[in-house]
């Protein structure tokens, strides 16, 4: 909104399972810009870890622990959790 | 009951919290390690969890099995952490007038834990391990070195 | 596993005698005494069996379970005389390697027990008795007094 | 075949819950005629005791613990019993 370089928001994201091995980490603050969305966070993801998966459209995504579908927008400070094949049970 | 836990889990526990005088029919289900795959020898599982998210998205199951059978005597208990074989990794119990209701509740519950709750499953097997789900990111290592993730 | 029995049945030592390393998963049905039907208040029940036939016909059952599913990590529980309510009449536990088959197994198993084993339940309720699955037989006193058969 | 009154089988009746109580005993020794079946015992059993039911012809029957049609003959000494519609479970 007119500021510099553009408003960016913080976003916390949590991987687990394979991802968090593939990327050798848990968490990430991720820097994202203003009216970023799920898949914005998602193709920020692979900039950063291009070893979790090949196709960023195919990400399974949790904002704030709910499942979303990659247009949600995000906010500031939202919880994003990307979720591999689950296998439980 | 809902719990997710790195105990043992007690199925005569979660059964008797499904219990009650008006209830015919109690339907179990136990989940529990099995030695083999189609593949191969397995030597161990290893569950883990998003928390609270996989906790509220059981309850969403518990909701659901309310809604569409109208059965509220209904647990689960999913297990965490290294299990060895045989150990059970999920049980299930529902409790209705009739059978048929407490064996389609049941049913239809583990296949939801299956699809919507974020919990993995890690098969440890000689020479390698994988993360259940993703088979193809199966890293298998010929020196018979466990893989420890990671590109 | 084939009992028919007097004794109070264990659901665990049930349960245990199917489980084995390369099952994933028990399916496990208890029927238990309800406290009521669509029409009265049960009081306690009573069970009679056709001996040994009745053995001959659940035995035949795990037959018929083997021949359609291949499992032969079944078995059956029966009691015979009374029960109060909340006592379990029945327990059947199947154990195979994936769920789908140990569910099928045991909806299965519990529909034939009720089409081919000779056995009578007897409904103790206030005022009356009846034997169930002869409901016209139904002999209800108006005095309140206990039925006791006969004509 | 030739003797005077003909020859006769003797089986043994069992009544179980329901038809014990109708007819007041467990057992019957049951004498038929040579060549009987299953449909005459139970004829001669609703004559004996017309309150276990109406139509014979309806009755479920096991020969020595097998269920067997009407049209069963039976042999001297068969155990014929009489199954009330079973409530197990």
């Amino acid at each position: 909104m007119g500021y510099g370089g553009g408003v960016r928001l913080i976003v916390r994201v949590k991987l687990f399972a394979s991802y968090k091995e593939k990327a050798g980490r848990a968490d990430i603050k991720m820097s994202l810009s203003d009216g970023a969305r799920v898949a914005d966070a998602a193709s920020e993801l692979l900039r950063l870890h291009p070893s979790i998966t090949e196709d960023a459209s195919r990400l399974t995504i949790a904002v704030n622990e709910e499942y979303q579908e990659h247009d949600y927008p995000l906010s500031d400070n939202d919880e994003v959790a990307f979720i591999p094949p689950v296998s439980g049970g | 009951m809902i719990t997710i836990t790195n105990d043992t889990l007690d199925t005569e526990v979660i059964t008797d919290s499904v219990k009650r005088d008006s209830n015919g029919a109690v339907v179990i289900f136990l989940g529990a390690t099995r030695d083999s795959t189609a593949e191969r020898k397995v030597l161990r599982l290893e569950y883990e969890a998003y928390r609270p998210m996989a906790d509220n998205q059981l309850a969403r199951i518990a909701d659901e099995v309310r809604e569409q059978w109208g059965i509220s005597d209904f647990a689960i208990a999913h297990r965490l952490g290294r299990l060895e074989i045989g150990d059970l990794s999920l049980v299930v119990a529902v409790a209705s007038p009739h059978r048929k209701e407490a064996f389609e509740a049941c049913a239809y519950a583990i296949d939801r834990i299956k699809q919507i709750v974020p919990i993995w499953k890690k098969e440890f097997f000689e020479g390698g391990e994988v993360w259940v789900g993703s088979q193809e990111d199966a890293c298998v290592k010929q020196d018979g070195s466990v893989a420890v993730g990671g590109d």
